[in-house]
């Protein structure tokens, strides 16, 4: 066995005490995330075309499909569909952003999603943008 | 545990054998489960037995009793008829099966006679209701079991 | 007792300045200690987070006192007072200006014994007056604990009374004039220093306060105006103690004289004094990060079988020398 | 009041063994429903010794296999993930890799070695995490800051490479949802050795330093017979000797091209424990390096079917904790028809509570320290004191100093 001594941590712990910390200050320092971050889901409504994969596949069903409007495809009229998101039970698992085949949906770098009312979590910016 | 081995433990405990992905299986009746899983786990090296699996299939339950060597499986399989759903406990030679025995019992409603656990439950809370079916039955409905456990 | 000497007392190298150092002393601790673990420590509170243990003390003042129900409201309303008052008597005993203390007794020293047991006393009156279940734990321990380092660090006290031939601390002061008792009988200091561990109950001696263990070990049921006080107490017998190791063995403020006797000198001295202070609670704390808590088996072992011989041997040694 | 002496109502005991009167049953455990597993015992003691141990878990039962059953195989991905907040990613490559097996899916090789690396990236931080926890344990936080510390070099890994520190959500059928960034070959390395220069100071300082290692030497230990017949899994398992691990005996995902020096000690006491899991976290580290510089190229994933053919698959990994077991069936629909689920500390649970039977009181936390259970989750207990029929709540801490006064009275 090793020796077996008392203090066995003085020597690293005056070296630790050289270098610099390591807590990051965070309220003060902003917190640098990585390329990868999977923060808060975000939709260009330019790009959506209501096709609901999204909320098929979204395993917290946070996604709903709302009807804003009616087109006439030919014969038939079809009503005119757009996603609404209930931000708030979202796990940022990226299922959805992988699965829209129209790019429409990408998980942004915010993660400070801390809100005192749940509506400011709702979003429905694909709704205006018909 | 080669192929052969399999095959005349199984015509000895009069079950048939099915190969299913990296396992094979052995089909005995329940009664004769506690001497096929003691000669499985006899065999060299077979004795972990990783855990008892239950499914629900209609009118009975199928356990298996999975035991773990090298690169492959060699599982028990029986059916207990949901009726009189008793089997004998293989945990009086096999001790490691005594949890996953309760297990099932909380959540399938399978008593395994002579089990030592002595608790009354060992997952469900104290108040689940006894007159409604174990969870995983396919019958027991969630939402009766949350309306009568008064969960919002 | 004219104005002047009142203010001393109370003010200057007396109360104040004490608790003043009590405060400074829990900084440095908190601070040191994180930067040893690769933390920043306190920040935010005041110029470096030196604010921190002050406002700490404004904050629990202020939450509502709440006492527990089996617990003795008369013991538990005085008893901080007293375990404060152990202490800070205490301190006023100490020579920071110059070679004079504030008070003077021939025996002072046995002031010194007095004291250091009536804290121990007194903490433990107030854990079991609380009749929480932790504290009635930890008050076993702390027995157990006290029983076991009290005769060493006695033992270690004498030491320098022994060579300097006078039993008050102002006597052994100004004996060490020309050489430190720490070089003349560095066991005594090494043993003091551990005891004192033992007494302040920091690590490896946490035991009684041992927070993953017993929650708040003696300590657990107060709240509001008592925690405060008590947590105040635990730094300023930290201060207290290495005042006392300061004063025992590296000569309290003696240092080289520059400007004759005037009052300038008295601050040099008052400079030394800290600078020493410093160092003796550096080294305690160094020592607290770097080991884990002894179990109070290990402690009273360690204690009965290691400790005390040294300090009876380091007692012959300064006989002869004597 | 004698103990254990059988009441008339029908008291706690189920049916079949001696009834034991409530006195003597004694409450020892949390009821944290913030832990994963917590565990609840029902201690039976007579005097200081413990007869009887009954667990009593499922805090924090969630139902996960039921809810399976009603999700598609793909959001049940996500949900299995959410099982363990240590070992995440072990539960997402054990079903995947499962379901993989069922509808006879070759992933390709690339996809087979990222899940390596990431797997055992999570290994290194599960054991890492836990050896922090008995240096807060012991008292020493020093040792507790520091851990954590260089723990967080291998979480920025992780995010770097899935995007999130613990919950990955990164295995998917078919192979792993991106590829590696491509600077990460140099990043990973340099952490490797960083971590490897760092676990082999405090493998050195936990067994050297005084104070800690008499508080671990000889303490909850585990006998091989015992382990043999109780089928303990992973570290618990291996201390005792018997070296079994899944990833050299039943290789998965590219543990045959890149095998692992299985680790195991021979005293199964808590100090060994602690090598064993150093040695782990070192053979990892060479593990990764190994891997990244046999990185095939190629694709990371081939796109599946989203149902999965009829049948049923019996699949395990070695988690950090020990074997985690995956049997799912399918009848060729969009969900699942069942998936039960077999987690490492549940088998580790029955070996706790038959180490502590005839064992004095005062051992209950070390012996379930050692079995690293996901939390340290023993929080409360209240003892029955039979003979001065008083009642005490202790905390499971507090059990710990108790358990040192008995000691001393034994000195």
């Amino acid at each position: 066995m090793a020796r077996n001594k008392i203090g066995e941590a003085l020597g690293e712990m005056f070296r630790t005490a050289l270098e610099t910390p390591v807590t990051e200050e965070y309220p003060f320092g902003k917190k640098v995330v990585t390329e990868r971050f999977r923060g808060k889901l975000d939709i260009d409504p330019l790009k959506c075309t209501g096709c609901s994969i999204c909320e098929i596949v979204c395993p917290a069903e946070v996604i709903t499909m709302v009807t804003v409007g009616k087109k006439t495809v030919g014969t038939r009229t079809l009503d005119v569909k757009r996603p609404k998101f209930e931000l708030y039970s979202c796990i940022s698992c990226g299922q959805c952003v992988d699965d829209c085949r129209f790019g429409a949906l990408t998980l942004t770098h915010e993660f400070e999603l801390a809100v005192f009312r749940k509506e400011s979590l709702r979003m429905d910016k694909a709704l205006e943008g018909v | 545990m080669s192929s052969e081995e399999i095959e005349s433990l199984a015509r000895k405990l009069k079950g048939k054998t099915s190969k299913s992905m990296n396992s094979t299986v052995i089909l005995v009746d329940p009664a004769r489960v506690l001497d096929a899983c003691l000669s499985v786990a006899s065999f060299e090296g077979f004795y972990h037995l990783t855990t008892i699996t239950a499914v629900d299939i209609w009118e009975d339950i199928e356990l298996t009793y999975h035991f773990w060597k090298g690169r492959s499986f060699v599982s028990v399989r029986t059916k207990v008829s949901k009726k009189k759903p008793e089997i004998q406990s293989i945990a009086a030679s096999l001790p490691s099966a005594v949890l996953y025995e309760a297990e099932i019992r909380d959540l399938f409603g399978v008593t395994f006679v002579g089990n030592p656990y002595t608790g009354k439950r060992l997952l469900l809370p104290d108040d689940y209701p006894d007159d409604l079916p174990p969870p995983l039955r396919a019958e027991a409905d969630p939402e009766t079991i949350r309306k009568r456990m008064k969960l919002e | 007792m004219n104005a002047l000497e009142v203010f001393e007392l109370l003010v200057f190298p007396g109360l104040t300045f004490f608790v003043w150092l009590a405060f400074v002393f829990e900084w440095l601790e908190r601070k040191t200690a994180a930067r040893m673990q690769g933390r920043l420590g306190p920040v935010v509170t005041g110029p470096f987070g030196l604010l921190q243990p002050v406002a700490d003390f404004f904050k629990l003042a202020s939450k509502e006192e709440i006492i527990p129900e089996y617990a003795d409201t008369f013991v538990l309303r005085w008893g901080p007072a007293l375990y404060f008052a152990a202490p800070a008597v205490g301190v006023a005993f100490i020579p920071v200006l110059g070679f004079q203390s504030i008070l003077y007794q021939p025996l002072d020293l046995l002031v010194m014994f007095f004291l250091l047991s009536f804290s121990t006393l007194m903490a433990a009156m107030l854990g079991y007056a609380s009749a929480g279940r932790y504290s009635t734990i930890a008050v076993g321990r702390l027995v157990v604990q006290y029983s076991s380092y009290e005769v060493p660090l006695l033992l270690s006290m004498i030491t320098p009374a022994v060579l300097a031939g006078d039993i008050s601390i102002q006597g052994v002061v100004a004996a060490q004039g020309s050489l430190w008792y720490i070089f003349l009988a560095p066991a005594a200091f090494a043993v003091f220093i551990v005891s004192a561990l033992a007494e302040l109950e920091k690590p490896p001696f946490d035991i009684p306060s041992a927070k993953t263990e017993i929650v708040g070990g003696w300590m657990t049921e107060f709240s509001g105006n008592t925690l405060a006080y008590v947590k105040l107490t635990k730094n300023l017998s930290y201060v207290f103690l290495s005042a006392l190791a300061v004063s025992l063995f590296l000569g309290g403020p003696s240092g080289p004289v520059i400007f004759g006797n005037s009052s300038a000198q008295a601050a040099i001295y008052g400079v030394y004094f800290l600078v020493k202070l410093f160092a003796v609670g550096f080294l305690i704390f160094a020592i607290r990060t770097a080991l884990a808590r002894v179990r109070i088996d290990q402690a009273a072992k360690l204690f009965w079988t290691v400790i005390t011989p040294i300090s009876l041997a380091q007692l012959a040694v300064a006989i002869v020398i004597r | 009041m004698s103990s254990g002496k059988p009441s008339e109502e029908k008291s706690e005991a189920g049916a079949g063994l001696m009834q034991y009167s409530p006195e003597s049953m004694m409450p020892f455990g949390p009821v944290h429903p913030s832990l994963k597993e917590p565990e609840y015992f029902r201690l039976v003691l007579e005097g200081e010794k413990i007869k009887e141990v009954i667990p009593r878990i499922g805090y924090v039962h969630r139902g996960i296999e039921r809810a399976a059953q009603e999700r598609t195989w793909v959001k049940d991905i996500y949900l299995f993930e959410r099982i363990c907040g240590i070992c995440s990613f072990a539960h997402s490559i054990c079903f995947t890799q499962g379901v993989e097996a069922l509808s006879k899916f070759e992933v390709p090789r690339r996809a087979k070695y990222i899940r390596l690396v990431v797997a055992e990236l999570e290994r290194i931080h599960s054991h890492l995490l836990w050896l922090g926890l008995v240096g807060h344990w012991a008292g020493f936080d020093t040792l507790f800051m520091w851990v954590w510390k260089d723990r967080e070099h291998v979480l920025d890994l992780s995010e770097a490479i899935t995007g999130n520190r613990i919950h990955k959500s990164y295995a998917t059928f078919g192979g792993v949802r991106k590829d590696l960034p491509d600077d990460i070959k140099d990043k990973l390395l340099a952490e490797m050795s960083f971590i490897e220069k760092r676990v082999k100071y405090y493998d050195e300082l936990v067994s050297s330093e005084r104070t800690l290692s008499v508080r671990t030497k000889g303490v909850g230990t585990i006998t091989q017979d015992a382990a043999r017949r109780l089928c303990p899994v992973g570290p618990l398992l291996r201390s005792t000797g018997i070296a079994r691990d899944v990833r050299a005996e039943d290789p998965y995902a590219a543990y045959d091209e890149v095998p692992p020096e299985v680790q195991f000690r021979t005293d199964g006491d808590i100090a060994s424990l602690l090598s064993l899991r150093m040695g782990e976290v070192l053979d990892s580290c060479r593990m990764i390096r190994v891997a990244m510089e046999k990185l095939p190229s190629g694709p990371f994933r081939t796109p599946v079917p989203r149902s999965v053919p009829a049948g049923d698959s019996a699949f395990h990994v070695e988690a950090p904790r020990g074997e985690l077991f995956y049997y799912s069936k399918s009848e060729g629909l969009s969900s699942p028809a069942r998936v039960k689920i077999r987690t490492p500390t549940m088998a580790n649970l029955l070996t706790a509570t038959e180490m502590l039977k005839g064992r004095p009181l005062a051992d209950v936390p070390i012996v379930l320290t050692g079995m690293d259970p996901c939390f340290g989750c023993m929080d409360r207990v209240s003892v029955i004191d039979l003979d001065k029929s008083k009642q005490w709540a202790f905390t499971g801490e507090q059990l710990r100093e108790y358990g040192i006064e008995y000691y001393r009275r034994l000195l």
